[in-house]
């Protein structure tokens, strides 16, 4: 089959575009998901956006390894916050008996 | 002049010997209320001698202001030294202290006013040692305004007023005293904000070549008068510029807050009727100079082409002070509000006459400086004796007094009629400076002030009368007339009064020279 | 003797009333006698050393003066130097002021003691008497403007302390601030007026700014400014000497103590006015002194036509004084230096004696009243008077005397003077028109007569109001008596003149010549041998005249109080509203009060509600919209209330409100804030 | 290259000495008994160690580590800051009653605090992205568990859910933006982005998003409104001993990466200008952004602090409006700038710490932080008092305080780069923010304790404490000519 022309070579733009996409989904699901393990889900979506350009980038761009080194790296803190924020949250349900983002907000003016 | 006991110069002692009273103060356990009061006294006391002292050793030809070699007393020492690097020159700040005929009066004012506030301080029993540490804390800053030529320096000062100020009539003030209080702060923080960035304005326009020959920025209140130390390009440099008017709106705003000019003076009447009796004698007897020795100090010789400009703008509110105060102080049936209010008249009065620029209008502003310290600090502490025996202050409630007090009604009789500005009494003469100054400059709207002596006249007489005259009210009938502490406070201030009413002469010797040199200054450089 | 040895006796009658004053305010309770004999010898013995200097002024021709540093200006490198003195200045003029200041004060010294006897604050009284000597001698020997002023102000004092000397009463106090208040305003004109006179010459001296004037330097280059300061200064005038509009105060100062209302508000400090006018003389414009005249003339005339229809003995007599006061004035202003000066000897002798004779017939009422225990009859109303003649004879003589002199009748002071003043006017108006002055003085001379007979006739004469009261009422004791002997003496002509129908002989008349003007020719007054001659000319007519008018006068009083032969109460009636206007002094208290008084007292309360509600409530609106606000939260009610700290308060606390609104707590509204945050700087960023 | 390596550790010696001390805590916590006390001694010991260590390194200007980690004086500079942050936290936290009811967990509170400490340090000296992003995450997932460490209780654990997503957020941006720079520039340090940029860069939007990126990564450390949000009720709920820190201690670094990253790459080259690429290039606004968000944030916060009831809310508000009075000096793009915010960190440390040491003590003793309950407390307890005045006075600029000073040069800074407007914001700022300090000193003195309320008293190791604070608040007032002379000749970083 054949594919359509912006389709046929793909190029640095074509990842970084996934990237943007993949950080504003990240970010929408942070914001208005009211579970708040759906919302660290979008916390690891807008890491590994970040990932993902980094390892177009030492593909493409003018960076050797470097990227998919960084990228490494990021995966790892990503899994470290999600354990500590998997932990905050276990915290949480003993605390308020919900894990709804809405509810606990009784800290405020 | 040099005048040093123990190595130490005598500026500074005068300054900083409140503050070693307010340590020993500290020191006292608590119970002990009368070796508090002492030490205060003892304290404000040698400050006083130190400024007698001074007055005598002090030489009446020299110029001071812009010059340095003429200041008197001088001590002067790298404060804080930060050489320079790359990306900043070197920085100075100095220790400069020193007097000249503009401050030697005040400085004496202050001695004797913050001993005598001490005196009336007495009576004083609800946290005796917080209220002298304060007090003698408040006293150091005052002093330390009016000695200070490092633009540093004299902020600093200017700001330590400002807190005890704050709880000397927050804590120990009358009914609505946190009101008052907290109006006062804001109104004086407000000031001394706008000084602030007028400061450090000057501060980096302002750099002068050192020994090394290395360009230095200073606050050195003498280079700054020089406009040849002005930066090209900086921000003040040039004359009449937009920039420079701006700076001395700023300033002017900030002074004028504390003289109080029309339409900043509503923190006043609040802050005096609040305050206890001898706070408000502070704050009238010293307080209030401070913005008008600011302007003159500061204001006047840095930035004299503002001066000029704005001058009409000075007059015409010094004018209203005039009229405006007289007509509120009419209105009034509080006899501290009323006071209070005088007060914005007759530093309207100075305002008028340092507006002017010419040697006799300044002479008599500053003249009137002092005597309104001396008078209205004799006002305050006459409605204090009679607010301590009858807890009343209302004008309504009294009458006939002359007959149950006659010691307390003469002095009073002397203290309202020179605050009526009648010849013979030291209000005259520096009223009549004054007057005769601004007519020099400003025609009508030194006829329109003058109408203000007859509202004056007329207020004054009505507190006598309502006062003093007329039948004495049964509950008054046990009054008993002033105590010889009372006295010890009234006797020095009357003696002034009339000396300086009947032969101002050595008074005005004292400043002339200062000032004079000053006018031609403004005059020559702002035009 | 040498002339300058005059100065420091001057110096020492000038000084020793004050150390009265000063030795019995401090001593004067412990003295004996509350010490009424020591402010007596002091100014006796000023008296003594004036008539002293007097003399020995009057042979020279040459004045003396000699002045003080009293501050000085400038005079460092490149400023001139500006020196103020005060100094001493004794010529003819002040030579026979101060022997008139210092007799009359000495014999009301004399009169006091008995007048004043057990008085709440007798030895207060001496002092204050002793400090109005000291001001008024001020007055008469300064050499310089300053020093007049000063002591123009301080002789208002005295008199504020005198006329509220009994305090206690309400009327007193009042009547005590409103002559300062209303002196006030005057000087508030004549400062302005010396103000502009200084800040041209730098200078206070009178001979040096006559010097400067006479070369040809008028004040900022304009003869406008020269009229303009003429006229200021004599506002000053105008306030002490109770002259139209300002005249107000001076009937109500009747409520101080008897001996004062002869010492000072009829004999010297009112007097002071027409001495100021004499001493400035030179440096009046024509037009000046027109309005001089003119305002001379009106005082003259309404006065008298008010004192015709008064009752109380004293207010008659403070009416007669402002008419008189009045005449010396326009006299004056018409150029008639030495009548007008020369009137004002001779009026504060005999005035001073009504006003004594007046205490005298008080003092007796009182007595008998306080016998009868009688507190509602009013002493001083001639209404309740009548024959006292047979009881008090020697007060009853000495008043028929000072009558006949004010009056002018020949054979007393009072002629001499007056014919003078009235040649005076008419000699003016020959001259440059302006007949209204002339005919004004003829009109007052002939009141005068007809209301001073009135008081005579109504106080001494016909029968006393209530039969059993005039066998308690007594002739005055001794020390009273006498001063009014000694001034009865001094109205008759021969201390004046040897010559008892012309004053220009007379040794006082030579002393007085009149001081050449210093002003430029086009706007100075017509000079003195003009006007004399033009005197000379018509002297005779007005001498004849005066008298007929004065005799005129005396006879319808007679007719009508004695003889009754026209009823008063009729010709009140057929007068209808003039006698109510004058009886009510021409409404002019009334019209004050509504103009001036109410009027300050509105813009006093306008300000203070000004003060209360605009500057100390800047924009209020802001502290009214977010009033709810601060209501919200307690403590911004007891900490900031209003001004500028309300409107920081509310309004920036308002803004915080508001903005604390976002801090929801929910996590998920942070985040989006801090995304649209973001985007907003981003899409900024990329669009400029 | 093995000597580079040896060489790198030696420089290295202070954070080293920083992971010895953390294994030690958790040492001693498992070994020894009474936990509290004797941890926190092994802790204070680690810190003193590292600080006589620091000291050593001063005047050092080297890069370790191949270009990881430079060793400069402005490193040193905010190391010396730090350790002097963490000993106070340590010593407050020996005297704090919350901690005690968590004794059993207290090893991990002080290894944890360790951990910061020394992330922070990594922080001021990183200058690899990578090693940048790692440093800031170091300390941020510390925080996060610290925050929650009373987890007991509600509003602590409130406290970190918030502050592990916002921060989980925010870093999700550094990284984004870092991964983008990184892309248009070729270098992963910041030496490297500062060539690429003189050599010029082409894709010039995305370099524009990159730094605006990073710049919202930043801002969320260092409190910028409008990525502030997160602070009030993280501070309120967290221990107040972490809340000082949080306070003050990781807003010190978060600047000195922030300076760092800007004063390297992009400040003394005129860098876009230079090669004249399209308009857009020659003037990345970076300065101007910062300068507009450091006026909002001065405003904003201090507008919103007028209102606050709790106290640790109050000083949560009036740190972040600091954070916009700092922030001008970075603004400013001029190395006077940065020796003026160095001079403010330093100072804003002892004075922030002085008034939340009061905060935990007043808690301590009357388990409050209303500040209604603070009425009358000058005169119950007058030393407590006065030290609250005087620190509360101080973060309000009053002469003659260290604040003032830090205000001085601040101001002055800013008036000396022609940025009239910014600095008449700030004063404007500076007057609002009177309004509630003052309201708390009103509390204290102006108004009489109840009957009911006796006098407070504290041990003498409390005040002694206390002490260690007001010394410098009140002599760098005075005499400040060492800190800054210090701030100054600290602005040299490794290659500039």
């Amino acid at each position: 089959m054949v594919l359509p022309e912006w389709l046929a070579e793909p190029g640095l733009n074509h990842f970084l575009v996934v990237g943007a996409i993949l950080f504003s989904l990240g970010l929408l699901a942070v914001i208005s998901r009211r579970n708040i393990i759906m919302v660290l889900m979008g916390i690891e979506l807008i890491l590994n956006s970040a990932n993902l350009n980094f390892v177009a980038f030492s593909r493409y761009g003018s960076l050797s390894l470097d990227g998919h080194m960084i990228a490494l790296f990021v995966i790892i803190i990503a899994a470290a916050e999600a354990a500590v924020a998997l932990a905050i949250v276990l915290n949480i349900y003993n605390r308020f008996g919900s894990v709804d983002v809405e509810q606990i907000s009784e800290l405020k003016d | 002049m040099e005048f040093q006991i123990l190595g130490i110069g005598i500026l500074t002692w005068i300054v900083f010997l409140p503050i070693v009273g307010m340590l020993i103060v500290l020191l006292i356990p608590n119970e002990n209320k009368n070796a508090m009061r002492w030490t205060a006294a003892g304290a404000t006391g040698l400050q006083l001698l130190l400024a007698v002292i001074l007055l005598g050793l002090f030489d009446r030809t020299a110029l001071g202001i812009n010059d340095p070699g003429s200041f008197q007393f001088v001590e002067q020492f790298d404060w804080i030294i930060v050489e320079a690097v790359p990306w900043v020159g070197k920085i100075e700040i100095l220790y400069f202290l020193g007097i000249d005929g503009l401050s030697v009066l005040m400085v004496l004012l202050t001695a004797l006013i913050s001993v005598i506030g001490v005196i009336s301080s007495w009576s004083i029993e609800k946290m005796v040692k917080g209220y002298f540490a304060l007090y003698l804390l408040l006293v150091t800053g005052m002093m330390g305004v009016f000695v200070a030529l490092d633009f540093f320096l004299f902020f600093i000062f200017w700001e330590v007023m400002l807190l005890p100020m704050y709880f000397l009539i927050g804590i120990w003030g009358g009914p609505r005293r946190e009101y008052a209080a907290i109006k006062f702060f804001i109104y004086t923080f407000v000031g001394g904000v706008l000084m602030l960035l007028v400061m450090l304005g000057l501060y980096f326009s302002v750099a002068y070549t050192n020994g090394a020959g290395e360009q230095v920025h200073t606050f050195n209140l003498l280079h700054m008068m020089n406009s040849a130390n002005f930066v090209e390009g900086s921000i003040f440099y040039g004359v009449d510029t937009t920039w420079r008017y701006i700076a001395w709106v700023a300033l002017f705003i900030s002074f004028a807050i504390k003289v109080p000019l029309f339409p900043f003076h509503t923190w006043l009447p609040d802050a005096h009727v609040e305050a206890p009796t001898p706070i408000s004698v502070i704050l009238a007897g010293v307080l209030l100079k401070l913005g008008t020795y600011g302007m003159l100090r500061i204001m006047y010789p840095i930035l004299p082409d503002g001066t000029v400009y704005f001058m009409y703008l000075m007059a015409a509110l010094g004018m209203i002070s005039i009229i405006y105060g007289a007509l509120c102080a009419m209105a009034q049936d509080d006899f501290k509000k009323l006071i209070a209010y005088s007060s914005i008249s007759h530093m309207g009065i100075v305002m008028l006459g340092m507006a002017s620029l010419t040697n006799q209008g300044t002479v008599g502003a500053v003249l009137q400086m002092f005597n309104h310290g001396t008078i209205t600090a004799m006002l305050f502490l006459i409605v204090g004796v009679l607010y301590d025996r009858t807890h009343k202050r209302g004008l309504y409630d009294f009458g006939g007094i002359a007959n149950q007090m006659p010691k307390y009604t003469g002095i009073a009789m002397v203290a309202m009629f020179a605050a009526l500005g009648l010849p013979g009494l030291s209000g005259f003469v520096s009223e009549l400076f004054s007057f005769l100054g601004a007519f020099d400059s400003f025609r009508v709207i030194t006829i329109i002030s003058v109408t203000g002596i007859i509202f004056t006249a007329a207020y004054i007489l009505w507190t006598i009368q309502r006062v003093f005259l007329g039948e004495l009210g049964e509950e008054h009938k046990s009054l008993t007339d002033l105590t010889a502490r009372e006295m010890l406070m009234f006797v020095p201030l009357m003696l002034i009064v009339i000396f300086l009413g009947v032969y101002p002469g050595p008074a005005i010797e004292l400043m002339n020279a200062s000032l004079s040199h000053l006018v031609e200054f403004v005059n020559i450089t702002g035009r | 003797m040498a002339l300058e040895s005059l100065i420091q006796l001057s110096l020492i009658t000038l000084f020793l009333p004050l150390a009265g004053f000063l030795l019995l305010i401090f001593f004067g309770k412990r003295l004996p006698r509350q010490g009424d004999w020591l402010g007596t010898a002091m100014v006796s013995v000023a008296f003594a050393a004036s008539l002293f200097i007097m003399f020995v002024k009057l042979t020279v021709p040459e004045s003396v003066s000699a002045g003080w540093t009293w501050a000085t200006f400038g005079g460092i490198s490149g400023v001139g130097e500006v020196t103020i003195e005060l100094g001493i200045l004794i010529d003819n003029l002040s030579a026979v002021m101060l022997v008139v200041v210092l007799l009359i004060s000495m014999l009301v010294h004399f009169f006091s003691m008995g007048y004043l006897e057990g008085d709440v604050r007798y030895s207060r009284y001496f002092a204050y008497l002793g400090l109005f000597t000291f001001s008024m001698l001020g007055i008469v020997l300064t050499h310089n403007l300053l020093m007049m002023y000063i002591f123009w102000e301080l002789v208002g004092l005295s008199s504020y302390l005198l006329i509220g000397h009994w305090y206690e009463k309400k009327s007193a106090s009042n009547a005590a601030m409103k002559a300062f208040i209303v002196n006030r305003i005057g000087d508030a004109g004549m400062f302005i007026g010396i103000m502009i006179i200084f800040v041209h010459y730098s200078t206070f001296s009178f001979d040096a700014i006559f010097g400067a004037l006479s070369a040809g330097n008028l004040p900022f280059e304009s003869q406008a400014w020269l009229t303009a300061a003429g006229i200021l200064i004599f506002c000053g005038a105008i306030g002490k000497s109770a002259q139209f509009p300002l005249h107000v105060w001076l009937p109500d100062a009747m409520e101080g103590p008897t001996p004062v209302s002869a010492l000072i508000h009829a004999a010297t400090m009112v007097a002071a006015g027409v001495f100021m006018v004499a001493r400035l003389f030179p440096l009046f414009t024509a037009d000046a002194l027109l309005v001089i005249a003119y305002i001379g003339a009106i005082t003259a005339l309404f006065a008298a036509t008010i004192a015709i229809t008064q009752y109380d003995i004293k207010k008659v007599l403070a009416w007669s004084t402002i008419s008189q006061l009045g005449y010396m004035v326009m006299a004056l202003g018409v150029g008639a230096y030495a009548a007008g000066f020369m009137h004002l000897v001779t009026h504060a002798a005999f005035k001073a004696g009504l006003f004594l004779g007046s205490g005298a017939v008080i003092y007796a009422m009182h007595a008998a009243l306080h016998k009868q225990h009688d507190h509602d009859t009013d002493a001083q109303d001639i209404r309740n008077m009548g024959g006292l003649k047979s009881r008090m004879p020697v007060t009853y003589w000495t008043f028929f005397i000072f009558t006949l002199a004010i009056s002018g009748i020949p054979l007393t002071s009072g002629f001499l003077s007056k014919d003078e003043i009235l040649a005076g006017t008419l000699a003016f108006s020959t001259l440059n028109g302006h007949w209204v002055l002339p005919l004004i003085a003829f009109t007052v001379a002939g009141m005068t007569a007809f209301y001073m007979f009135r008081l005579l006739i109504l106080t001494f004469h016909g029968k006393h109001a209530r039969s059993e009261r005039l066998p308690l009422i007594n002739e005055v004791p001794g020390v009273m008596g006498i001063p009014l002997m000694v001034l009865a003496a001094l109205s008759l002509f021969v201390f004046y003149s040897f010559n008892p129908f012309g004053a220009s002989s007379g040794w006082l008349f030579q002393a007085l010549e009149r001081p050449m003007s210093v002003v430029p020719e086009a706007i100075a007054p017509n000079t003195w041998p003009v006007l004399y001659e033009a005197i000379s000319r018509v002297h005779t007519l007005v001498m004849i005249l005066s008298i007929v008018i004065a005799v005129a006068g005396l006879a319808f009083a007679w007719l009508v109080y004695q003889k009754k032969i026209f009823s008063a109460d009729k010709m009140a009636a057929a007068m209808g509203p003039l006698y109510r206007g004058s009886s009510n002094k021409w409404y002019f208290d009334e019209v004050y009060d509504a103009v001036f008084v109410n009027g300050t007292l509105a813009l006093t309360r306008i300000s203070n509600w000004f003060d209360a509600r605009i500057i100390d409530g800047i924009v209020n609106g802001a502290g009214s919209v977010t009033h709810v606000v601060s209501r919200i939260s307690g403590w911004i009610d007891n900490t900031f209330i209003d001004g500028l700290v309300n409107f920081l308060a509310n309004f920036t606390g308002a803004i915080g409100m508001r903005l604390r609104k976002i801090q929801t707590g929910n996590i998920q509204t942070y985040l989006v804030f801090a995304v649209f945050g973001f985007l907003i700087i981003t899409i900024v960023i990329l669009t400029f | 290259m093995a000597e580079h390596i040896i060489e790198s550790i030696y420089r290295f010696l202070p954070e080293i000495a920083l992971t010895v001390t953390l294994v030690a805590a958790i040492v001693a916590d498992l070994v020894l008994k009474e936990r509290n006390r004797n941890v926190s001694w092994v802790v204070l010991a680690g810190l003193g160690v590292t600080a006589v260590l620091v000291a050593g390194q001063s005047g050092w200007n080297v890069s370790i580590f191949s270009d990881m980690v430079a060793v400069d004086p402005f490193a040193v500079f905010f190391k010396a800051v730090l350790l002097a942050a963490g000993l106070l936290i340590v010593l407050f936290s020996m005297k704090s009653r919350e901690l005690e009811h968590n004794s059993t967990r207290i090893g991990e509170y002080y290894m944890l605090i360790t951990g910061v400490i020394f992330g922070m340090f990594l922080m001021v000296g990183a200058t690899n992205l990578l090693l940048m992003y790692l440093a800031f995450e170091l300390t941020s997932i510390s925080s996060y568990v610290l925050a929650g460490f009373t987890k007991s209780l509600r509003k602590s654990a409130e406290a970190s859910m918030k502050y592990i997503i916002f921060g989980a957020v925010s870093s999700g941006f550094l990284i984004y933006g870092i991964s983008l720079l990184v892309g248009v520039t070729g270098a992963i340090d910041i030496y490297g982005v500062r060539d690429a940029l003189q050599a010029g860069v082409e894709q010039t939007a995305a370099l524009y998003v990159a730094v605006v990126m990073i710049i919202v990564g930043f801002s969320y450390k260092i409190t910028v409104v409008p990525f502030h949000f997160w602070a009030p009720d993280v501070y309120e709920g967290a221990p107040v001993t972490i809340t000082a820190f949080l306070a003050t201690a990781s807003k010190v670094a978060g600047f000195a990466m922030m300076i760092r990253f800007f004063r390297v790459s992009f400040m003394d080259s005129g860098a876009l200008a230079t090669h004249g690429f399209d308009g857009l290039a020659a003037t990345l606004p970076w300065s101007m952004i910062l300068a507009v968000l450091a006026a909002i944030t001065m405003l904003a916060a201090n507008l919103m602090a007028l209102w606050q009831e709790n106290i640790k809310r109050l000083l949560a508000y009036s740190s972040i409006a600091h954070a916009g009075f700092i922030l001008m000096g970075l603004a400013l793009a001029t190395d006077e700038g940065i020796s003026a915010m160095m001079i403010y960190l330093a100072i804003y440390l002892f004075m922030n710490l002085g008034a939340f040491y009061v905060v935990m003590l007043v808690a301590n003793q009357l388990g409050t932080e209303a500040i209604a309950d603070y009425q009358g407390l000058g005169h119950r307890s007058p030393f407590l008092g006065v030290s609250m005045a005087i620190f509360l006075v101080a973060l309000a600029g009053f002469p003659p305080t260290a604040g003032f000073i830090a205000k001085v040069y601040i101001f002055g800074a800013t008036i000396s780069a022609g940025m009239i407007w910014l600095v008449a914001i700030a004063g404007l700022a500076t007057v609002v923010s009177l309004f509630y300090y003052i309201r708390v000193v009103r509390n204290m003195f102006l108004v009489e304790p109840l009957e009911s309320q006796g006098p407070v008293t504290f041990d003498s190791a409390s005040i002694l404490i206390m002490v260690l604070l007001l010394i410098p608040v009140l002599l760098l007032g005075v005499y400040f000519s060492p800190i800054v002379a210090w701030a100054k000749n600290a602005v040299t970083m490794f290659g500039t």
